[in-house]
């Protein structure tokens, strides 16, 4: 019939036309973007509107800053408020509410901070070192169950641990107001990055009195919350809200300094449309972008910013499993994969190959020098060696053919970086095979909990300045080793780098570079892969961003617009 | 009438569907009547008025609400054992109205027929069933050649004689024609009446012949019952109630048909039946009454008087 | 009628309450902790959580819990935005994802009726074979192809709309049009299949022996009588709609529901999986229920006699 | 007026003989229901251009892989990206495989001389440097499995739940007709969802998760068939002849139903496909390495603007088979359809 | 007598899947004003598409009019564009359907739908048309009228929807009412009301009717004249006491010794044997050759012409060719031309008929 034929047609023309929509992909993009680098020169005029787009990849879980335990929610806090310590763009310790640094006793473990007098709240009360008392105490209290809160003071603050085992009462914790401007912190021992860690949110103060009045409402929306930060959030209707503000609080005591007048903040949740609104100008910041083929388009435009973070991603390997207690087999597993053709082909977005633990550019000793520059590398890809290893490994445990659950994540890097990794130990460690379950992160986390896999693909970002936040992860029986990994000898590093050692910072950089050393050269326990790498659009005219290593992502209140 | 052997006695027939429920419809309604050896049986109606379903009840397509149906004096609607219901199904056939959705498009015609056949294993090798279902369509007046096709290369009326064949097939000793002719072309008609007639006579068979065309009833049956509204209002031998109806309803159905014949037609009155006319009392009984022999009619007490004092012999 | 709405919202709730048990049950079996950084709390802390959400509790107890309070229309608290009640969440995000599907559902209806109409009254000419083409594609290509390539060739290339996000009529175009491809291919081939049967039949025959005009008897005659059982495929696909559109929110950085719904089953968190599940049920059953009602008001024959509609 | 021929001679009126058995004899070959089906097929042009674009689609499945010298799950990652070349051809440059890629800015390029790569990838590869056309194939193959197993578990159940509840009738019938409102009841999306996270992604999960709420529209339309057919006389004849219930019923019924069942059938695999795509599109789809159409247009999508060809040619796959899908269905609906014949 | 229309050498094809249909194959009749033509024949034999093809409502997309004209006031029918056709339709020239269940609008209400052509084309207010309606409700005799025009068509019985459909064909005094089977689907009492309430509007608004019917008695009810088609031609033509009384056609005399006589207690029918033509491919020569066992040898070569029986009837059938051999009718048919022969004589209606149809016939 007539009708058949035409329909065939039109399914061709169909086809046809796609082609023809992918052929004139990249039409001609517009130019004269500005020439300047990010963070450069400052001498460029201002523009009339110091006003800023940005997209975020997800919605403000709480603004609560005891509560807090997400980036976003950090960034958003240090935007809008402040702790005694802030970092500044170079991630150097500075003054926020409290008046210059601490002072210590003579074994460091107590530190006297003055605070900065007439600073106000919002609400025109002033603050107090009540108010961080009060916070403090809010964060310890079991049954706030603050996300962050035990898992920063214990073992640090002085009768943490107790008063979550229930022992001591919450006004024991260790911060004491002695005058309404003067605090007084006890720590369990001393902390060589004890100021760095105080910049974290959760050591924010926060109004009792406020508290109080709002009750439940508390932190619920913009209107029922304080600000002594840069800058007040003027919009935000709570977790589910998708949009909001930020306007520069004149009332800051360093307002001078904020040149911003307003944040408008949106949520983005596709990479590629994210992508498009910032070609199409509605967007000055994206959020992060990992996508290789996004990137391509950008490499080496003024548009693109790129930074490693601290970040790093590795291969655990559950010792659970007979094959993995073997060494031999651990090492084999760690050198078969091709890091390199990891970072520049498939992620291809700035990430570089880890042969370490402890990420580059993020740890520094007494001399300033980078914990990676006076460490040694390991585990870098070595396939012959690999096979070797393997086929030893193979012999040792008597076993010809071995499988392994491989645990990875379901987004889209974590499925390319398995598939990639998969690919790569099956081809080089002849007689593996590799099952891929690509699971939400929650439950990945809950596997990762019951050991209930063989490799697992995993990662981890510093909750404060000191390689020890990557060390201690991997005690015997710690509460992130999960994976049936235990070693005496780096056990014993560990508690002396946090105890005795903590008074001489050299010899204690030295044993955390030895449990490095034992961790990765001697016992491979795990697999690392790759330092991420940060992508970011940025509108060129927007200067004076400045990106963090831990805690909160951005500061935006360097941020000056030029014309 | 002479003294027949009754093979079929209907009693009380009730068949009432949604019952209970506020849209029941009695379809039939305490019907009673017999069927004998040998005869043709007529059944006419207007339609919706339970003829179909008459039949359909006493084959036990429907179960009946209420009421027995003997056939050779065994009740048909008895729980009965697997194997006597078969035999049952033996003994009875139906023919259908529609000759297009009365046989399964997907088979081929042999296969139709030899359904019977298969069922109730009456052939003893596959040769012996094929030549049963020759020989049947040969009996109806088709040839070998078309047991090999499917029902929709067919004519209506050879679709029909298909249907009897595989009525047939069993070697039924009663059957019940559905309105076989209705959805016929005249000249059609007048071949499946024929066939049926001959094979009638020819294998002693009974019929129960529904139908609402009124002159091919007359033709083929012995006897008539006339239906309304789920109720059997007259019964009498085919002549005499064409020229002796006594209730007003069968009168008004005679009167309505058409005859052809325009001279007649030119004269015809058409008689109109209003159930009200009838101005039966609270207590009057409305009872199948035997106003002369072999002739019913469904009266009160008084209209039997009256149609007794008329009655034309 | 009123007999027959009474019996079907029983069903409803019947419908309600296996569907509410079904999720409850299901969700359990995923593994995983529900809370955000559970791992790096305390046990102490752990418990005080989960006695706090009442998830020590065996889970009978949970369950009767559960439902006792979804009765009183109490659906929880969510686990992943800090006690925030799930009520609350489904409020704020319902709007635009209600209104993103009704829009899609009206310009696909309107759109496609259209098409099928005119496909039925031109059938077999170029009329007919050009929404034919439009019905093919718009169901044989997922949406979000359809999204994103309206993304970036109308907003990026061409400037003509804004790229994303929910800020006002003209950020409503796109993501409508691009959800509104797939109810637009569906009404149109039902459209066209109902128009030509009713065409076919003999009350549009006698219409013609009126000496009714074409135009008259496709609108007057043959529009009606072949909306009847279109009415039936949109009311399911309406729902399907606002449910579905997920993944057109999350291109253009829509506030919607179905965005969130996803987030919280990676999340494992139960309250707003479940507060959704039964919002998207209720809808389903309600839409269900007005469509046998607008089959109804549309066919006088069920109307009068109040009988079944299916 | 009358007579127009005067010069017909005598002898032609003499009395002629005629078989009477003649006029019974049907010219026609006889042709049994597929036959007849097929013949109404064959006249609709679409369908059968449709059924052998499919038939092409479907050995492409099976054939394609090995047609290539790379497999669908080897990686090289040097030669990752790279837009499809077809030997022959690769210098036709209106056609989309001469191994050029545009730019941000507009220019074009040759991504295989700039990356000096000497090999040819028909479709291209993918962001691991898997050849495009193995994988495309292969996705087509799981696709289809998927969408085929779907399909056949519905109607399986379908029939047999349709059947059973319309024969019975009654009191069976209206609780077995509660049972399907209160699966249809339930979003489907949401039993997917969970149903997916319960059992793990994977190929069966994923057709579990399809026909846990799938089968009812095919038990519906077997239902409404098998109450129709209850009360047709072929039916009632079966019954007065003693047939057995599941004689009548398979003998009788669902031979009957083919037409539908295999219309409702055809309509199904499309939409499993869509929905498996929409499945890995939320990211409960496929693992790695496997791929599946869905699973490929989805990671194309990704990629869509830099590397067009990687989402452009599993969509063109995908839409393919929907509509030609869609056209046999329709063709067949035509053809099989009672209203039709006659 | 004047002609109202007129009929000539109509031929149609329908398009299948098969093939092409010839399902009229040469028709050729005149309507006169106030009689009623009825066409007799069995189903496929082309009257209903004769019928259609007057109103022009056969399917566009697979009919087509292979020749012929159908005048009509002067008007070709055949070349007239729809817009012009759609003002006859309805007002000149009106139908009746078959099945009162299915030709009325579900959904609209019987008012509007009888109020649709008085607007159209007596351009009537809908307050007038609502009163017209209303009378036209109490003329085709349904009760309560005024209720009535505002319900919906499920809620009318069968026998008073063909009512309804009846006053909607004769809305605007149409000049000519085709009803094609309009009883077929009553019972007989119900068939009867109808065909009274016909014949007496026929005589209340004059209009001539075109009645196709397969059933004879209906036939002999209402028609003053019938034509008899097999296999898409007219076989024969004559005042309805012609046909009836003294057929010629072999298949007439068939049709009507088929139907068994009330009166009389024939052993076994008439049957005509086989089945009709497949139009298809008809056959070479006389359709109904096949099946007439007074079949000759020219029958099977040559389409026979019309032979004139009287100046009012005409037959097609090489029996009446001077060189054909004598043959007898069947019984049932004799007894009837007895009867006729009776009748003539005595001079009643049949004399009178002859006057008012002046033999003009065409034959070919």
């Amino acid at each position: 019939m007539k009708k058949s034929k035409l329909s065939l047609l039109l399914v061709l023309s169909l086809v046809l036309s796609m082609f023809l929509a992918a052929c004139s992909g990249g039409d001609k993009e517009e130019t004269g973007k500005n020439e300047g680098k990010n963070n450069a020169g400052s001498e460029e005029q201002l523009a009339d509107k110091q006003e800023l787009n940005v997209l975020e990849s997800a919605e403000i879980p709480t603004m609560d800053s005891v509560m807090g335990q997400d980036t976003l929610s950090f960034t958003t806090l240090n935007a809008v408020n402040e702790g005694l310590y802030r970092l500044d763009a170079d991630q150097k310790v500075i003054p926020g509410v409290a008046d210059g640094m601490p002072t210590y006793n003579d074994d460091k473990s107590v530190l006297t901070i003055k605070l900065k007098q007439d600073l106000k709240w919002s609400n025109g009360e002033p603050i107090t070192a009540k108010d961080f008392v009060f916070a403090w105490q809010r964060a310890i209290d079991p049954k706030v169950a603050a996300p962050y809160g035990a898992y920063f003071m214990e073992g640090k603050i002085k009768n943490a641990s107790e008063i979550v085992a229930g022992t001591a009462k919450l006004e024991d914790l260790g911060i004491v107001a002695k005058d309404d401007y003067t605090l007084e912190i006890t720590l369990v021992r001393a902390l060589p990055y004890i100021e760095s860690y105080l910049t974290f949110p959760l050591f924010y103060p926060q109004n009792q009195k406020y508290f109080e009045e709002q009750g439940a409402d508390y932190a619920k929306d913009a209107a029922h919350l304080l600000y002594n930060g840069p800058f007040k959030m003027t919009k935000w209707d709570g977790p589910t809200g998708t949009e909001w503000v930020l306007e520069k609080n004149a009332d800051y005591w360093n307002a001078k300094e904020t040149t911003l007048e307003k944040i408008n903040f949106n949520v983005s949740k596709d990479p590629q449309a994210s992508a498009n609104a910032y070609t199409a100008g509605e967007a000055d910041i994206t959020p992060k972008l990992a996508q290789a083929a996004i990137l391509s388009q950008f490499e080496g435009a003024d548009d693109l910013l790129r930074y490693q973070e601290p970040s790093i991603w590795w291969l655990k390997m559950n010792e659970k499993n007979p094959a993995l207690k073997n060494v031999n087999i651990r090492k084999a597993i760690a050198l078969s994969v091709d890091k390199k053709a990891l970072v520049d082909d498939v992620l291809a977005n700035g990430s570089i190959a880890a042969d370490f633990l402890v990420p580059k550019g993020f740890s520094f000793d007494t001399n300033n020098k980078d914990f990676r520059d006076t460490a040694g590398t390991y585990l870098s890809t070595d396939k012959e060696e690999a096979k070797k290893l393997w086929e030893q490994g193979l012999k040792e445990t008597g076993l010809k053919e071995v499988s392994f659950t491989y645990v990875g994540q379901d987004t889209e890097t974590s499925k390319v970086t398995d598939a990639f990794i998969k690919d790569q130990l099956e081809k080089n460690l002849p007689g593996l095979k590799i099952t891929i379950e690509a699971v939400p992160f929650k439950i990945r986390i809950a596997r990762e909990d019951a050991e209930d896999y063989d490799l697992l693909m995993g990662g981890w970002g510093p909750d404060y300045a000191d390689p020890m936040t990557y060390m201690d992860l991997w005690v015997t029986g710690g509460g992130q080793n999960h994976m049936s990994y235990g070693n005496p000898e780096f056990d014993k590093l560990i508690k002396s780098a946090n105890e005795e050692l903590v008074a001489t910072p050299d010899d204690r950089w030295k044993a955390l570079q030895d449990a490095e050393k034992i961790l990765l050269e001697d016992d491979a326990a795990i697999a690392p892969l790759y330092q991420r790498s940060v992508n970011i659009l940025i509108n060129p005219k927007v200067k004076g961003f400045a990106h963090h290593a831990f805690g909160p992502d951005y500061s935006y209140q360097w941020i000056k617009i030029t014309k | 009438m002479a003294q027949k052997e009754k093979l079929l006695e209907i009693k009380n027939l009730k068949q009432y569907f949604n019952t209970g429920k506020p849209n029941e419809v009695k379809a039939v309604d305490n019907v009673s009547f017999e069927i004998y050896k040998g005869e043709v049986m007529g059944l006419v109606g207007e339609s919706g008025c339970g003829k179909s379903t008459t039949g359909r009840t006493i084959i036990r397509l429907y179960d009946a609400t209420g009421g027995e149906v003997l056939y050779n004096g065994v009740n048909v609607h008895g729980k009965k054992s697997k194997k006597q219901l078969k035999e049952f199904n033996r003994k009875m056939q139906m023919i259908f109205q529609d000759p297009y959705a009365s046989l399964n498009p997907r088979l081929k015609i042999a296969d139709v027929i030899a359904e019977g056949i298969d069922i109730h294993g009456l052939a003893k090798s596959k040769e012996d069933r094929m030549n049963q279902v020759y020989e049947l369509l040969e009996t109806v007046g088709l040839n070998r050649e078309h047991a090999n096709r499917y029902p929709h290369e067919f004519s209506g009326g050879q679709r029909q004689r298909i249907g009897i064949a595989r009525a047939l097939a069993v070697q039924p000793e009663f059957i019940i024609a559905d309105e076989p002719i209705s959805a016929l072309d005249v000249s059609i008609q007048a071949q499946v009446v024929n066939l049926m007639k001959q094979l009638q006579k020819e294998k002693g068979l009974t019929y129960l012949f529904i139908a609402h065309d009124l002159s091919m009833v007359k033709y083929i049956s012995d006897r008539i019952g006339v239906m309304y509204f789920g109720k059997m209002v007259e019964l009498a031998p085919a002549d005499v109630l064409y020229k002796n109806p006594l209730h007003p309803y069968t009168q008004s159905l005679l009167s309505a048909i058409p005859a052809p014949d325009p001279i007649s037609e030119r004269t015809r009155k058409r008689k109109s039946y209003d159930p009200a006319s009838h101005n039966y009392g609270d207590n009057e009984s409305i009872e199948f009454r035997e106003v002369a022999p072999g002739h019913f009619v469904l009266c009160s007490e008084k209209e039997f008087k009256q149609y007794q004092a008329h009655y034309k012999h | 009628m009123v007999k027959y709405i009474l019996q079907r919202v029983g069903y409803m709730i019947i419908t309600l309450f296996i569907v509410t048990t079904l999720t409850f049950f299901l969700m359990k079996l995923i593994p995983g902790s529900p809370f955000n950084n559970f791992e790096k709390l305390t046990e102490v802390q752990r418990e005080i959580l989960l006695d706090k959400y009442g998830l020590n509790e065996p889970l009978p107890v949970q369950y009767y819990q559960y439902m006792v309070n979804m009765v009183k229309g109490d659906l929880g608290i969510s686990f992943q935005f800090d006690n925030t009640p799930v009520t609350k969440l489904i409020a704020n995000r319902i709007g635009p994802s209600a209104q993103l599907g009704l829009q899609a559902m009206i310009v696909g209806a309107v759109l496609g009726i259209f098409l099928g109409v005119i496909a039925a009254l031109k059938q077999n000419t170029w009329i007919d074979y050009g929404s034919t083409f439009i019905a093919v594609v718009g169901k044989s290509v997922p949406s979000f192809i359809f999204a994103g390539l309206l993304q970036y060739y109308v907003s990026v290339k061409l400037g003509w709309l804004p790229v994303m996000l929910w800020k006002g009529p003209e950020y409503t175009i796109l993501p409508t049009i691009a959800l509104a491809m797939f109810p637009i291919s569906i009404a149109a081939r039902f459209m066209r299949t109902e128009m030509i049967e009713v065409l076919g039949s003999d009350y549009i025959t006698l219409a013609r022996a009126k000496g009714a005009s074409r135009w008259q008897i496709s609108v007057k005659h043959a529009l009606r009588n072949a909306l009847i059982p279109v009415v039936t495929v949109m009311g399911p696909l309406a729902v399907s709609l606002m449910t579905g559109s997920l993944v057109i929110e999350q291109i253009f950085g829509i506030p919607g529901l179905g965005e969130q719904f996803v987030k919280s089953i990676n999340m494992n968190d139960y309250p707003v999986i479940m507060g959704t599940n039964i919002l998207f049920a209720v809808l389903f059953v309600v839409v269900i229920l007005i469509v046998d009602i607008l089959y109804g008001i549309i066919d006088p024959r069920i109307r009068i006699s109040g009988g079944k509609a299916k | 007026m009358s007579n127009k021929d005067i010069s017909i001679s005598k002898d032609m009126f003499a009395p002629a003989h005629i078989d009477p058995s003649k006029s019974e004899k049907i010219a026609k070959p006889s042709l049994n229901f597929w036959q007849d089906s097929w013949l109404r097929v064959r006249k609709n042009k679409g369908a059968v251009v449709s059924m052998v674009i499919l038939g092409i689609l479907i050995i492409m499945a099976f054939v394609g892989p090995m047609i290539t010298p790379y497999t669908y799950d080897n990686q090289n990652t040097k030669h990752n990206n790279l837009p499809p070349r077809i030997q022959g051809i690769e210098n036709v440059h209106w056609l989309p495989f001469d191994g050029t890629l545009a730019r941000r800015d507009g220019t074009v390029y040759n991504a295989y001389e700039v990356r000096k790569v000497d090999a040819y990838y028909w479709f291209g590869t993918d962001n691991l440097g898997r050849d495009q056309f193995a994988r495309i194939w292969k996705g087509t193959q799981v696709s289809l499995f998927i969408a085929f197993m779907a399909a056949l578990v519905d109607m399986a159940i379908g029939v047999a739940y349709g059947a059973i509840s319309g024969y019975l009738g009654g009191k069976t019938d209206s609780i077995m007709q509660r049972i399907i409102e209160v699966i249809v009841g339930i979003p489907n999306l949401i039993v997917v969802v969970l149903m997916i996270l319960v059992l793990k992604p994977g190929i069966i999960p994923i057709i579990i998760a399809l026909t846990i709420t799938g089968w009812t529209s095919m038990a519906r339309v077997v239902r409404a068939q098998v109450l129709k057919f209850k009360g047709q006389e072929f039916v009632l004849a079966a019954k007065t002849l003693g047939a057995s219930n599941s004689s009548i019923i398979f003998k009788h019924m669902i031979p009957n139903m083919f037409g539908v069942i295999i219309i409702n059938t055809m309509f199904s695999i499309p939409n499993a496909i869509f929905f498996e795509a929409f499945l890995s599109f939320i990211g409960l789809g496929l693992q790695e390495p496997h791929a599946s159409l869905g699973t490929l247009v989805n990671s194309g999508f990704k990629s869509m603007i830099a590397f067009p060809y990687q989402m452009i040619i599993p969509s063109i796959i995908i839409a393919l088979i929907m509509v030609c899908f869609n056209l046999v269905a329709d063709g067949l609906r035509d053809a099989l359809d009672p209203k039709m014949r006659d | 007598m004047e002609k109202i229309l007129e009929v000539k050498d109509l031929r149609i094809s329908f398009h299948t899947f098969s093939g092409e249909v010839q399902a009229i194959r040469g028709v050729n009749f005149d309507l006169y004003y106030g009689e009623t033509l009825a066409i007799v024949g069995e189903s496929g034999s082309g009257k209903s598409v004769t019928t259609k093809s007057i109103m022009r409502l056969l399917p566009e997309n697979n009919s087509e009019i292979k020749s012929g004209q159908i005048l009509f006031d002067g008007k070709d029918l055949t070349k007239l564009k729809d817009k012009d056709m759609q003002k006859i339709r309805g007002k000149d020239i009106s139908m009746i359907f078959q099945d009162p269940m299915t030709s009325l609008n579900p959904t609209m209400k019987i008012g509007n739908q009888i109020m649709e052509p008085l607007i159209k084309h007596q351009n009537m207010s809908r307050h007038a048309a609502k009163e017209r309606a209303i009378d036209l409700l109490k003329l085709v005799g349904i009760p309560k009228p005024e209720i009535r025009v505002d319900q919906y068509p499920h809620q009318f019985s069968g026998g008073m929807r063909q009512r309804v459909v009846i006053a909607i064909a004769l809305a605007c005094n149409p000049k000519v009412l085709i009803a094609d089977e309009p009883t077929t689907a009553l019972d007989v009492t119900i068939q009867a009301q109808i065909l009274e309430l016909m014949k007496d509007l026929q005589k209340k608004i004059d209009t001539s009717i075109i009645f196709i019917t397969h059933d004879l008695g209906v036939v002999a009810n209402v028609a003053d004249r019938v034509a008899v088609m097999y296999g898409g031609k007219i076989v024969e033509i004559g005042t309805a006491d012609e046909i009836f009384y003294n057929p010629q056609h072999p298949y007439t005399w068939g049709l009507i010794s088929s139907m068994p006589d009330m009166d009389t207690d024939d052993e076994e029918l008439f049957s005509i044997p086989g089945t009709p033509p497949d139009l298809l491919e008809p056959p070479k020569g006389d359709a109904f050759a096949p099946r007439n066992p007074y079949v000759m040898k020219i029958d099977l070569e040559q389409e026979p012409p019309f032979f004139k029986v009287s100046d009012t009837h005409y037959a097609a059938t090489w029996l009446l060719h001077p060189d054909a051999p004598k043959v007898e009718p069947p019984e049932a048919v004799k007894r009837r031309q007895s009867q006729y022969q009776g009748t003539v004589g005595v001079g009643n209606g049949v004399a009178l008929e002859k006057d008012k149809f002046p033999g003009k016939k065409e034959g070919k």
